[in-house]
């Protein structure tokens, strides 16, 4: 672009989806919007890969001088992001990130590490166990996300692997999909409770399904003998474990991932030199230490 | 194409783009972009001619889509070297033609409405599609495939080349031969067609084959070039390719329809599709535009078809 | 005699197919896991079918009336989410109505294309169910819509209320569905929507106001999606913009599980009612037998299509179709 | 007859649906060269025993030889590769393709790679449509045509191939004059051919003018074959109907009322125009005229169907505006229309609730429809029809053409109107309910109704009418009272001389 502006084009995964994306869109454009330097193209792939590769064809044939993709499919759009980079247009990842092969031909990822944030949710889980003194027998059941998006696979990736290295004796009995959908969750859930005499421990890739799962146990009067543990602390979940009935999550603020991926496009124009994985903090959060956080806006 | 003027006008004062919408190059994009759909609807133009609907071709494409790249990694397909690539087009083709043989046969043969055989279908053959690789992504990238499918020759992709080559034979199909024209009769009037000795079931099979080739080429087409798919893709698929066949004038009772009005559905789509990103709508304004559209459309295109005022008010 | 039972019998599996088979999957699944039976499992499945049910029974008035209906799906998204935001701003005696009318004029407006404009009803209701998803995520800012307080109101009756020991959600259904069933078979409405979806034309030609009628099924339909979003937020209090999404197809499948035809013309409440039950039941049971969720798909898919042969087998008398 | 092996022959046929014996154990043969007359009642089982030879149901019990020998029917192809042509009693036509494709559906003339030899079909066609002298050629899309002229592609099916034998399914039901005379050169050509020829109809003069022999039907049961020509009308009749019929015109023994009806300068685009006419109370006012006179649309205007673009419409002498069929039924207008399966009937509703539809809204009790009010209705239709039916609970569908066509009536006459409009009453219609439909027309206008009745049967004009409209492309050419209407003039009137 000229006039000294940069026009910085992103494809998001699907907007609408969740609130996290909805608020991840809102506070790109605001912060797009509250820098003179720089103007938007705000695309949404709605989920659909092909949907993501046209747009990503699309902003390269505008021309646009940087491409912020969030992947629908980690290694479904490297093809695309090498014609990005074949036609000398820098591409940011953001948030989830791409498989390795097209790690040559992005200048960077911004966003969280969802697989630590599965191995963090493993240890809040097993250190409640542990002050519960029941780290030896707990029965664990596991809500995935999406089937396919790699963030619930990353999450449930870095849970299942870390789960037995803190607490060896903790048992998962099952795991099912909740579709980042608390009214699905709270469906399996509730198949959950008539399937298990034994529930102590609930993981549920983000909060949405956290609640959801929660809902069909206050429902059986189940909920007092469960831990709750989540990720991405949505404001449900937030309010839930200020209720007392959910018991942690990670801290995910998609205005920080939406920041810090304009700025790190932003950077990346200006030619300054930055990390290749800019992963930003995603803490632990639990009933103990939640007053150190403001509730979520999401 | 009322949408085409639209977005050019609208492009020229909303877009943050310095080229315009009616770009050369952006309407050759265009039509490469149309081609995932586009094939997949000139298959449905087929089995809804034929007075029947096939739901269960986004989850074909994706299992064909699954076979087209988990082959490659086979250990003596890796051994042939790129002899693989025709190879695994091959066994995704053959896939699509199998599940959409296992379609065509429980229509005939049970006589259950194609409609629910497919919904069940729908459900079934993306269930198969998890099986294979769980919820993981299937993927292998291989970069002399990736080239092919991005190559152009004479201006145009090679998944344009699929396209156009894919109605062109489809419309030859219809509208010359023996096999085409039963299949007309068949949707218009089953019965009729029944008595007069045509053989309804072969039919069906036939064309249920024939979808499925087409959502598997239209996977080979685009997996070529993307070289991953989740266990997600082409979800929606079946109702945006029904949504360019009806768009494209074709009746759902059967009988009456045409390849070439068809691709102009699909283009009418993508072009929907293309503006409204072009214009930088949000995603609210996306999805209310889109259906408000689709339905102003159809609205026109009726109008622009009365009969005038001598028709039968019924 | 023994002549005349066997014919009754034989009549009533051709006539109840769907039934006969809703009863064998039930005796399986018990057999493969008793709990399946417990009364806490079943009153569970149909409560939370109560939501997918309340939506089927409009659908089916629309697909009778030879229409269908795409679009409940994200109408559901939107009363919910409207109904949420409502009782925070003006209280849930105010908001339950505010919220039905909203989500009647989508009824009246899709009803005015189908009906008395005549476009085409699958079109239609795929633009509105991405055109209402549009509006339902501009209304809510694409936010998550949680009541605030959720501890004092009254709210919660609908979803996780009961009485005379039945949660309120399987009265609603139970109610509404026996309403809907004589409206359907005994009203000179229902009448008009089985010879509307029939033959429209001869429907006509018999001075039936086609157009109205296509239009009250579409009210009907949003009427019975108001009350499925009712249920659904009172049930959680809170909600996203996607709640239901996909909802869809799984209406239209116990639509036509129950025996309804596509076409128009045929089709009952009751019938509705088992294809509902049968996919609860279904997803319920192969949960509980811990199979992968992607192998139930793949037994919904055999059992759907087994279920509705098994039905028209019986109906033309011999198994294998005609079709030659 | 060249040879005594008859070219078909069926025995001890016996074929049941649900609730009805249609077949009960019937014999029947056709010679070659022979037109064989195939009579009965509505819902006597002909087309039923048609549909069996056709190879469309199969039989029960019994055997179908060709040529002597045994032979399963197994489907509709098989019958036509063992000869068998049947011209069916409903069209069975696919209206989007073209007249060439339908005539010659199913076995369309190939090239190499399974392409359509387009210059042999059309070739093929035209001359077939040449010996059938129509008006329209090989390309026309059948959907374009007039039902008697889709009834006349049905039967240019038969010209298709070297037949055996050719079934005609009261091919004559909707064709007008000239077409018939085509049809009965087509079959003395096959008979002269030595195709045996399976003719059904309900109309005496043309079976007496072109059949060989005369096998009755009655109840599904076979009840002898008669010679043509060593029999006559009330033989046949007898039994047909097991007793004798009253032909005599119901004479005039009431005096007309005020007009009903008036139509002054009535216009609808290029369908008709400037139309006028009146049916006073107590009147029956015959319309005729060739197909596409546009009588049809006259009635549909009256009705509310169409919008007119130009005159009026007087009810009691009081200009109205009809906006619907909801508003003419108000009014206390019927039609009985042309139509019957897509216009008159919802072919998957019960007999009953097809009847009562129009009226449904009145036999409520409390907010329910009531069934005995209903079922009431039906019984006493059924039996001043005499409509052939297991009962109210069958599915219209299932009955046969002519019990059909009685239901539409049925449902039109339990309105009581004040104008009563029937176009084509009588196609397929037994002559026994035939006269009985034409009695109750005259006892209706005895009542004091006022009756148009739209045919394209002179006879049936001339028999009902107290005056006639003569009609010819869309204008009135002349009105006839009974009494000056002569065969000579009707023709002239309407065929614009
Ligand atoms: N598919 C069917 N299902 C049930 N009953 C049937 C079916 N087809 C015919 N029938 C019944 O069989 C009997 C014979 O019918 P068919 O059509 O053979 O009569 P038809 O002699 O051709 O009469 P028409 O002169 O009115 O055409 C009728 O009572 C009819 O209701
Ligand atoms: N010249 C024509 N040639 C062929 N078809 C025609 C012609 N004119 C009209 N038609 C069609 O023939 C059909 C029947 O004609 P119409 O109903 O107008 O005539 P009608 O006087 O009612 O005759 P009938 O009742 O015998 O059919 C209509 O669908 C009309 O479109
Ligand atoms: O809820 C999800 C959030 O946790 C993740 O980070 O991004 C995708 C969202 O759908
Ligand atoms: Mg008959
Ligand atoms: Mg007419």
């Amino acid at each position: 672009g000229g006039h000294g502006t940069f026009t910085i084009g992103i494809t998001q995964n699907n907007v609408g989806v969740d609130s996290y994306q909805t608020t991840y869109e809102q506070a790109f454009i605001a912060a797009a919007e509250a820098n003179d330097s720089v103007e938007v193209v705000v695309l949404d792939a709605g989920g659909d890969v092909a949907r993501q590769i046209a747009q990503m064809e699309d902003l390269i044939q505008q021309e646009v001088d940087a491409i912020i993709v969030w992947p629908t499919n980690g290694e479904a759009v490297i093809p695309a992001v090498r014609k990005a980079h074949q036609a000398d247009i820098p591409v940011i990842v953001t948030n989830s990130n791409i498989a390795e092969q097209g790690f040559e031909f992005v200048s960077s990822f911004s966003g969280p590490d969802n697989v630590t944030q599965g191995s963090r949710s493993a240890e809040i889980m097993c250190d409640r166990f542990k002050a519960l003194g029941i780290e030896n027998e707990a029965k664990v059941v596991h809500i995935t996300g999406q089937p396919g998006y790699t963030t619930a696979i990353e999450r449930a990736q870095g849970f299942n692997d870390r789960l037995p290295e803190v607490c060896p004796n903790v048992e998962q009995i099952d795991q099912q999909p909740g579709d980042w959908n608390r009214e699905k969750s709270q469906q399996v859930m509730e198949a959950f409770l008539v399937k298990y005499d034994d529930i102590d421990g609930v993981y549920s890739g983000d909060d949405n399904m956290g609640v959801g799962a929660l809902n069909a146990a206050l429902a059986a009067n189940r909920a007092e003998g469960i831990t709750f543990v989540g990720a991405t602390n949505f404001a449900v979940g937030y309010e839930a474990m200020a209720d007392g009935t959910y018991w942690g999550s990670i801290y995910q603020s998609p205005v920080d991932d939406a920041e810090a991926a304009l700025k790190t496009a932003l950077d990346v124009l200006k030619g300054e030199e930055v990390p290749f994985l800019n992963y930003f903090d995603t803490p632990k959060i639990t009933q103990e230490n939640m007053d150190e956080f403001t509730k979520p806006v999401f | 194409m009322a949408e085409l003027i639209f977005f050019s006008i609208a492009g020229e004062f909303l877009s943050v783009s310095e080229k315009a919408f009616m770009d050369f190059d952006n309407m050759l994009l265009l039509l490469k972009q149309s081609a995932p759909i586009g094939i997949i609807a000139v298959g449905m133009t087929i089995i809804m001619v034929n007075g029947n609907i096939d739901l269960s071709v986004g989850a074909t494409f994706a299992l064909a889509a699954i076979v087209l790249l988990d082959s490659m990694t086979w250990p003596f397909m890796q051994a042939m070297g790129n002899w693989a690539i025709p190879l695994a087009w091959l066994f995704a083709l053959a896939t699509g033609v199998i599940l959409g043989a296992i379609n065509g046969l429980i229509v005939w043969k049970t006589g259950v409405d194609a409609f629910i055989v497919t919904l069940g279908s729908m459900l079934g053959y993306r269930g198969l599609v998890f099986i294979y690789n769980g919820e993981q992504p299937t993927s292998h990238l291989n970069w002399t495939l990736v080239d092919f499918a991005e190559a152009q020759f004479l201006g145009l992709h090679t998944a344009t080349w699929f396209l156009l080559g894919v109605v062109l034979l489809c419309w030859l199909l219809m509208t010359r031969t023996v096999h085409g024209r039963n299949a007309y009769a068949i949707g218009n009037n089953r019965e009729a067609a029944v008595n007069a000795g045509i053989r309804v079931g072969p039919h069906f099979l036939w064309n249920f084959m024939l979808i499925g080739f087409l959502a598997a080429l239209s996977a080979v087409v685009f997996y070529s070039e993307s070289g991953s798919v989740n266990p997600n893709d082409g979800m929606l698929y079946e109702l945006w390719a029904i949504t360019a066949v009806v768009l494209g004038g074709t009746k759902l009772s059967g009988g009456y329809g045409s390849i070439i009005s068809t691709l102009g559905g699909v283009i009418a789509i993508q072009l929907l599709r293309k503006g409204l990103g072009h214009i930088g709508a949000d995603t609210e304004t996306v999805n209310l535009v889109i259906g408000l559209i689709l339905i102003a459309v159809l609205f026109l295109d009726r109008q622009l078809n009365r009969k005038g005022k001598e028709e039968l008010r019924t | 005699m023994a002549e005349l039972t066997k014919k009754s019998i034989g009549g009533f599996l051709a006539k109840q197919g769907i039934l006969v088979a809703f009863l064998v999957f039930m005796v399986v699944f018990a057999i493969a896991n008793p709990r399946f039976i417990d009364i806490d499992n079943i009153s569970g499945v149909i409560r939370s079918s109560a939501i997918l049910g309340v939506m089927a029974l409009g659908v089916t008035f629309v697909v009778i009336g030879g229409n269908l209906d795409l679009s409940v799906g994200s109408m559901m998204s939107f009363s919910t989410i409207v109904v949420l935001d409502l009782h925070d701003k003006i209280g849930p005696a105010l908001a339950i109505p505010g919220m039905f009318a909203m989500t009647l004029c989508l009824g009246a407006f899709i009803g005015f294309l189908v009906g008395y404009l005549k476009l085409n009803s699958l079109i239609v209701t795929l633009g509105m169910l991405s055109a209402i998803h549009g509006l339902t995520l501009t209304y809510s800012g694409g936010q998550n819509m949680d009541i605030a307080d959720k501890q004092n109101t009254w709210f919660d009756f609908f979803g996780q209320g009961s009485m005379l020991g039945i949660p309120v959600p399987i009265l609603i259904f139970a109610l509404l569905a026996a309403g809907l069933s004589l409206v359907l078979s005994k009203t000179p409405f229902g009448r008009k929507v089985y010879a509307v979806g029939g033959n429209g034309t001869a429907a006509t030609f018999s001075g039936i106001p086609r157009a109205r009628v296509v239009f009250m099924t579409y009210i009907l339909s949003s009427f019975c999606v108001a009350t499925a979003g009712l249920i659904q937020a009172s049930r959680s209090l809170g909600s996203q913009n996607t709640v239901g999404q996909g909802l869809e197809l799984e209406v239209l499948a116990a639509v036509i599980l129950g025996g309804a035809s596509l076409l128009g013309g045929s089709g009952t409440v009751f019938k509705t009612v088992i294809g509902v039950l049968i996919l609860g039941f279904i997803q319920n049971g192969l949960l509980l037998m811990g199979l992968a969720f992607y192998a139930q798909y793949v037994v919904t898919w055999v059992i759907i299509i087994l279920a509705v042969w098994l039905d028209i087998a019986a109906k033309r008398g011999r198994l294998w179709s005609p079709i030659a | 007859m060249s040879t005594q092996t008859p070219a078909l022959r069926l025995e001890g046929i016996v074929k049941t649906f649900p609730g009805v014996r249609a077949l009960d154990g019937v014999s029947f043969s056709v010679m070659p060269g022979e037109v064989h007359a195939l009579m009965g009642e509505n819902g006597a089982g002909k087309s039923t025993l048609m549909k069996v030879l056709g190879g469309i149901y199969q039989p029960d019990e019994g055997q179908i030889f060709i040529a002597e020998d045994a032979t399963v029917m197994s489907s509709p192809l098989q019958a036509k590769s063992k000869g068998v042509v049947f011209i069916h009693q409903e069209l069975s036509l696919a209206d989007e393709l073209s007249v060439a494709e339908n005539i010659y559906l199913g076995e369309l003339p190939r090239k190499s790679l399974g392409r359509v030899d387009w210059e042999k079909l059309y070739a093929q066609t035209d001359d077939i449509l040449k010996t059938l002298n129509v008006g329209f050629n090989a390309r026309t899309k059948v959907g374009d045509l007039s039902i008697a002229n889709q009834q006349m592609v049905e039967i240019a099916r038969a010209l298709t191939v070297e037949p055996r034998a050719v079934i005609f399914d009261e091919p004559t039901a909707s064709l007008t004059d000239a077409e018939k005379v085509v049809l009965f050169e087509v079959i003395a050509d096959l008979q002269s051919r030595d195709v045996g020829v399976i003719y059904i109809s309900h109309r005496m003069e043309e079976i007496f003018k072109i059949t060989d022999r005369i096998s009755v039907l009655r109840d599904g049961q076979y009840r002898g074959t008669l010679n043509t020509k060593e029999t006559n009308e009330e033989e046949v009749t007898q039994l047909m109907i097991g007793r004798k019929l009253d032909l005599s015109r119901n004479e005039m023994t009431h005096s007309l009322g005020p007009v009903a009806l008036e139509v002054r300068n009535l216009s609808c685009g290029k369908l008709f125009e400037n139309v006028s006419f009146t049916v006073r109370e107590g009147e029956v006012v015959g319309f005729y005229g060739l197909v596409g006179a546009g009588r049809t649309e006259i009635a549909e205007t009256i009705f509310g169907l169409r919008e007119p673009s130009g005159g009026e419409i007087l009810l009691d002498g009081e200009g109205v505006t009809v906006h619907s069929p909801a508003d003419a039924i108000a009014r206390g207008i019927s039609l009985v229309p042309e139509d019957r399966k897509g216009q008159g009937l919802v072919l998957g509703m019960n007999c009953r609730d097809n009847m009562t539809l129009p009226q449904v809204d009145d036999m409520t009790a409390g907010p329910f429809v009531s069934d005995g009010a209903e079922i009431a209705i039906f019984d006493q239709y059924r039996d001043k029809l005499d409509i052939r039916t297991p009962g109210w609970r069958q599915m219209v569908g299932n009955l046969s053409g002519g019990n059909q066509q009685k239901i539409v009536i049925g449902k039109w006459l339990s309105m009581h109107p004040k104008v009563l409009i029937v176009d084509e009453p009588t196609r397929g219609i037994d002559v026994g309910s035939k006269s009985e439909i034409h009695n109750l027309i005259r006892e209706l206008a005895a009542q004091g109704y006022a009756v148009i009745v739209i045919s394209s049967e002179m006879p049936e004009v001339l028999h009902v009418s107290d005056r006639i409209v003569a009609m010819y492309a869309g204008k009135v050419t002349r009105e006839f009272t009974a009494a000056e209407v002569t065969e000579d003039g009707l023709i002239q009137a309407i065929s614009g001389l």
